[in-house]
């Protein structure tokens, strides 16, 4: 906390001082004009807007690649030939940035919206499959002979011990997911749009306003940090089995 | 110690479980549970990377007895236990467990392992509830079973607890709890104390007996602790090295409940040397191949 | 010493060319650089920077990595508004690039297949626009001319490429843009203006901007730059096709599309020298952003500079006050030329008399099996050059064919005239049937 | 290689054929109109310049984000009051996208070269730097006390447990920090207006070359994978010990 | 078996050797090596957590003397152990090696842990050659101090090798010649064979009496297992259960050197009657609380 007063503090000086050493902070606004700001942008209805727009683009997305990308995972994690099919595919669209996929989502998919929530979706996939599939992959053969010798069906031991026993891993990828998925968000709302946080931004640019750049950036961040929280979370009482201390309530 | 002062010790358990009719754990009949090891070899790999684990073992395990495995580390202790449970194919001669041959892993043969074998993510009442729950009971029933074997193993207070949060020895106990829930005809045991320390160990094993005297299920005991073969089997059996062969049979005429002071007693001390003998030689014979 | 000259161009802005990639590829800033005096152990350091639009130049200006800008006339106010709004900073408007006196050049464009002929017809529609560009001023006025508010027709922020993928697809209604880029979608046959700048009575301009921190330091070297826009727009004027053809060389820019924009009677005339109409236009359209978008203040007095074109225009001879003063009016300035063009790809520009014998000579090509790259016609009202084929064609009684851009008005001639309204196919195929015989008829 | 053709052969048929069910292939160009776009390519000089501006860019930022990151990960891994301060910078600025980070960048740093080069040094940066800490911190406390029961100094430990034995960590941030600074320096160089593989793919945009948009992203791709690969293989020999089999040689 | 069994067994580590002159390992003089543990009490935390560890436990270990610590699970051996390495400091009282005050940890004493205490990725060589390097001889003394003791403990051939693909008794003894390459005058052993199975800690228990005869060190070992006390130790301090005090200290008569048979000796077995009542006692004592 006093770190980041201290930073505040640095900011405002340098900003009003106009230092240029290296950096070079002329023209960056100074903490209490971007404070200001941030309080009259609260009292619009369209930030509202743009976050709410924002925060539904990651939903659907979201919602969409958790679902595709852990069956993906549950599939490959399981059956060898999934995996040889699947993995090649996986590892060379990966490397290519949400950027990247701009030109080609505009170009093959139907609307606009479907476009960006395309390249959102694919931020969020890609992380959620691997950490999926590893999770999968590293079920202990023990537990598996035990499940087994104890009378268990293969669905049974789907259920009961390799979901289970993925799902430390499979929230591992959904909260990495997440964070990318707000990466990708904002390269997909720069590419057109009226509403969105990430539009907001590049708007704030192209009309060379400072604050409101800097505003986006900081409201991009909580919400990005905000929403792997919310995953954790989320997920923190599935997993309470793995604390020292915790017993079923 | 046995299973009396380990309830003495959690009195809370007796009211813990007021108002639930535990099924009182039926007696596996002494006709059930014989096990013919007959001429058994298993090889891992093929060609070059051939590896025989073990070669023309031979066994007869008569309903209730319990029978030690004893032999240097690698022998195939492991290998043969496996194969009993239906994890391992022999790759000659066969296996039957009351009459039928044994094909793939069933839940009349009861495994216990030598630790990390609970479900993490489970519970201590739902990894024993598990079992009954696969053989087709329902919730209800299923959790009886394992709050009636939890209290038999003195652990009912912890039946909400993840094993995590549990000592090893009181993992083991679950352990043996889940296996025993499906009321097997055998119980596979390997090396379950191995991790344990000594007097945890000790106490393990008295408390194994106690169980076992209560059930009359037969056991086949895995271990290379020669105090611990002695202790608890009516059998010693001890494997050669590598490839595992049985090479000897020692029956163990000890008197029945055994106190932890047998240990000092004369007959064990003798049977003690006998085995130290044969260990020591084939540990050497391993080692020098 | 080392001097830079870091220069923001737009390579897809066609507007910016003499002030552009015209001046980079043929070098000619390095033609004037001043070599003596002050400058005499300099080593220039010359920086061409491509951007799709003026606002990112501004940015980069504003940090001091550019020193000129060549951007479109909203892209220009902002810059000079947010220069002012530094405690220290300042930026120059030192000269014009190009211009349309009507306003056309920015158009808005709906698909080719849409059922929307004006305005009116997208109430109720998305329509796309690069944010902060001259098209989205344009359209900004033309609502507010209109009387279309934002909750009638919605907005929305697209990149050129994005837009033009978008008309591509029919994914937007409407997208409003600076040239070439709807010229482009006319030419691809993916897009049809409904709607041309010229409508808004505001001058389409781009212009030059430097900051002021480097025009005090090396005015020298802002005139040399100033002396080679000169000759960028004197390179085009003589020998138009040539450089519509170096231009798609330099820019991707289609060689036709160049044409209509720099051929004889295109749409955009190369000019630095600054106007007074277009300190008036300036000041309006501040008003525009300043409503719109709570824009900063701008000093046009502060602002506008012409001193440094002033010097270019008197060091290499020529009158300024002379080429101010001048404004040319395609309404007016378009009527001697011949009223219709083919670009053949063998032959080049052929010109026609008469509309009637563009389209016959389209016939006779097209039975022939030859394709041609473009045909010209000029809007019978404004006189703005357009492409034959997305031209409305009005064949009056006694067979001469009107040309116009927009639909409703070819309506309301071909009822004033009772003549009938054709698209290029059924112009084209009209001379076709009554071929040798409409062209003697004419020929009387 | 089987998966691969098949999908290629998919490709080149939906564009022949121009397939539009969800996915619109109408205006996508074939695989073989981009191969053969890409061996043109291949003939210019200015693809190599493209592709070597980037190489650069990405090695500068990168050996710089490796130095700091680890350093800033050692210092906060052994010194709390180093992670106190600096965790809380790191935290908030961690989940700011790369590409927000544009307009700040152009603003403060002296020339457009430093703000690309600063935008792809963060996207490195941050994954090596947690990678780190995590490796500092989870040193084995029994190694500590087996070195200090040796006699070793707190140099020595540094240099002969601690960093040893966080390296499995570091390589590990390294790599991603790898891909992640490709993904940044596209960000960053649609800002460029000259050179880099992310400044051609992104003209190719804005000219609507869709092929070569196609090469661009499938070249970043495969420059990401390729120099985390190469990251992941360089730290090979000093990972030896981790493997079963492995002693010196 | 002893050393020269192991040394017989590994031919290859003669000619391995060649041409390195390896100094003779000095033997440490008798009258190093003295242990005072001056009624000491140790515990941890503050106020309600405050934990008390061990109290009031004094000890007197005479130069070269071999003196196991016995003890139920919790009782404080280790934490006893490593107030004598200087990793914890004593609340009261005071703890002197020949004399000085231990206030941090040294090479004077060695230390061997249970497991996973060698560097991983240090070769074997490297892991043994680390104490002589930090003691300040240059890379090649390190290097031919190191393989001198690799010799001794029979694990020259593998000196390349990371510990990763050694067994877990190999890894012990790689431990062991880590420690004494330091020529300590105490060696500090916390149940270092209790991870390994009875074969391999058999022959491990063995190996070490052949290197203690041979270099005369103190060595403090902590087990909880009876037999490795007795069969190890000139004395057999036994510990109560925590917090820990010594109860009891059991002098060993039994001679050396000693063979694996001697645990079948009646002298034997009745020292191990005491210590399991001892034990027993103190293991329920703990359970009750
Ligand atoms: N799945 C397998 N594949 C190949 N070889 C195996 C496999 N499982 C065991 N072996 C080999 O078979 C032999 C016997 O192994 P096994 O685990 O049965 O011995 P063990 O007597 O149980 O030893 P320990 O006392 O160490 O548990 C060994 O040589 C081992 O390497
Ligand atoms: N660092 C510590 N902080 C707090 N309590 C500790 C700490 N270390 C040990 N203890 C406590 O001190 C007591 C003695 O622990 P210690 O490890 O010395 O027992 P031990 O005899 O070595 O047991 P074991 O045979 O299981 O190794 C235990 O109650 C333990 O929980
Ligand atoms: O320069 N413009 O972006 O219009
Ligand atoms: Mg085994
Ligand atoms: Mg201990």
């Amino acid at each position: 906390m006093l770190s980041v007063l201290a930073a505040v503090i640095l900011w405002q000086t340098a900003s009003e001082q106009g230092w240029s050493f290296i950096l070079n902070f002329e023209n960056v606004p100074t903490p209490l004009v971007v404070g200001n700001e941030f309080v009259a942008q609260l009292a619009t209805s369209d930030f509202y807007t743009h976050v709410l727009v924002s925060l539904r683009r990651i939903a659907i997305s979201y919602v969409l690649a958790a679902f595709l990308g852990i069956l993906c995972g549950i599939l490959m994690g399981r059956f060898r030939i999934m995996e040889d099919i699947l993995s090649v595919y996986i590892e060379i669209l990966r490397p290519i940035p949400a950027v990247a996929w701009i030109p080609l989502a505009i170009l093959m998919l139907p609307t606009e919206e479907s476009s960006i929530i395309f390249i959102t979706f694919l931020g969020a996939f890609f992380p959620i499959v691997i950490n999926t599939v590893a999770g999968v992959e590293q079920t202990p053969p023990l537990l598996l002979r035990a499940a087994r010798s104890l009378g268990a069906s293969n669905t049974a031991i789907l259920r009961h011990v390799i979901l289970p026993g993925a799902l430390p891993s499979i929230v591992t990828g959904l909260s990495i997911g997440m964070g990318v998925s707000w990466f990708s968000l904002l390269a997909g709302e720069i590419i057109s749009g009226q509403y969105g946080i990430g539009y907001f931004t590049w708007t704030a640019y192209t009309l060379v306003e400072y604050p409101r750049i800097i505003i986006g950036m900081l409201v991009i961040g909580a919400l990005g940090t905000f929403s792997t929280m919310l995953v954790r979370k989320g997920a923190g009482p599935l997993l309470r089995w793995q604390s020292k201390e915790g017993h079923r309530a | 110690m046995n299973l009396t002062v380990l309830k003495q010790k959690q009195p809370a358990d007796a009211a813990y479980g007021t108002g639930i009719a535990h099924a009182k754990p039926k007696r596996i009949p002494a006709t059930k549970g014989h096990v013919e090891i007959d001429d058994v070899s298993i090889q891992f790999g093929t060609g070059a990377a051939r590896n025989a684990a073990v070669m023309n073992a031979g066994l007869d395990v008569r309903p209730g007895e319990f029978v030690c495995l004893l032999g240097p580390s690698g022998c195939g202790k492991s290998t043969l236990l496996n194969s009993v449970a239906g994890f391992v194919k022999p790759t000659r001669g066969e296996i039957r467990v009351d009459g039928a041959v044994v094909r793939k892993p069933g839940p009349e043969r009861g495994m216990v392992f030598q630790q990390h074998s609970l479900f993490p993510w489970k519970t201590v009442q739902e990894n024993v509830a598990f079992g009954p729950l696969m053989a087709g009971a329902n919730r209800a029933e299923a959790e009886s079973v394992a709050r009636t074997f939890l209290g038999i193993v003195g652990l009912l207070r912890y039946a909400d607890h993840f094993p995590a949060t549990l000592s090893g020895g009181m993992q083991q106990r679950v352990g043996i709890a889940r296996a025993l829930a499906n009321y097997p005809s055998v119980l596979l045991m390997d090396e379950p104390f191995g991790a344990l320390d000594a007097q945890t160990r000790a106490m393990m094993q008295e408390n194994l007996l106690e169980l076992w005297s209560e059930f009359g299920t037969t056991v086949l005991f895995v271990t290379h602790d020669i105090d611990e073969a002695i202790f608890l089997g009516d059998r010693v059996v001890v494997m050669s090295a590598s490839p595992g062969r049985v090479i000897e049979d020692i029956p163990i005429g000890l008197p029945r409940p055994r106190r932890p002071e047998v240990v000092t007693d004369d007959r064990f001390v003798k049977v003690k040397r006998r085995c130290l003998e044969l260990i020591r030689q084939e540990t050497l014979c391993a080692f020098s191949r | 010493a080392s001097v830079r000259i870091g220069i923001g161009h737009q390579s897809m802005c066609t507007d910016t060319y003499s002030a552009g990639v015209i001046v980079k590829e043929l070098k000619l800033i390095e033609k004037y650089l001043p070599k003596d005096g002050k400058y005499k152990r300099v080593k220039y350091s010359l920086d061409w920077k491509d951007y799709t639009s003026g606002p990112p130049i501004t940015n980069m200006m504003l940090a001091n990595k550019l020193d000129f800008g060549v951007m479109g006339d909203y892209p220009l106010i902002v810059n000079g508004a947010k220069f002012q709004e530094t405690r220290k900073m300042r930026s120059l408007y030192i000269a014009g690039t190009g211009y349309n006196m009507r306003g056309s050049g920015n158009a808005l464009v709906v698909p080719v297949g849409s059922d929307a002929y004006s305005f009116e017809d997208l109430k109720n529609r998305e329509v796309s626009v690069p944010e902060g560009s001259a098209a989205w001023g344009m359209t900004l006025k033309a609502m507010h001319d209109i009387g279309l508010s934002s909750d009638v027709i919605k907005l929305k922020n697209q990149s050129p490429p994005v837009g033009a993928a978008n008309i591509a697809n029919q994914k937007i209604a409407a997208h409003a843009d600076f040239c070439p880029w709807p010229e482009i979608m006319e030419f691809q046959g993916t897009g049809r203006k409904i709607y041309d700048g010229s409508e808004t009575g505001v001058p389409y301009l781009h212009g030059v901007v430097v900051r002021k921190d480097y025009a005090d330091k090396y005015p020298e070297v802002v005139v040399a730059f100033m002396k080679a826009i000169i000759e960028a727009g004197n390179w085009v004027q003589e020998d138009p096709v040539g450089a519509a053809e170096s231009l798609e060389k330099w820019t991707g820019v289609p060689k036709e599309v160049q044409y209509l924009y720099f051929g004889k009677g295109g749409t955009l005339t190369l000019d630095p020298t600054i106007k007074k109409p277009w300190i008036d236009a300036l000041t309006l359209q501040h008003g525009v952003l300043a409503r719109e978008k709570a824009i900063p203040p701008l000093n046009m007095d502060e602002w506008i500079d012409d001193r440094f074109i002033r010097q270019a225009y008197a060091e290499s001879g020529l009158d300024y006050e002379a080429q101010a003063r001048q404004m040319v009016d395609p309404k007016s300035a378009n009527k001697a030329l011949p009223p219709a063009e083919i670009w053949h790809p063998g032959k080049g520009i052929e010109s026609y008399a008469s509309v009637a014998d563009m389209l016959k000579a389209t016939a006779d090509y097209e039975a022939a099996g030859q394709a041609i790259n473009a045909s010209y016609v000029y809007d019978e009202l404004t006189g703005l050059k357009l492409f034959g084929k997305v031209a409305f064609y009005v064949k009056t009684a006694d067979g001469v064919f009107k040309t116009f851009m927009r639909k409703p008005d070819a309506v309301a001639y071909a009822d004033r005239s009772g003549g009938s309204l054709l698209g290029i196919k059924e112009a084209v195929g009209s001379m076709k049937g009554a071929g040798l015989n409409a062209a003697s008829a004419e020929g009387q």
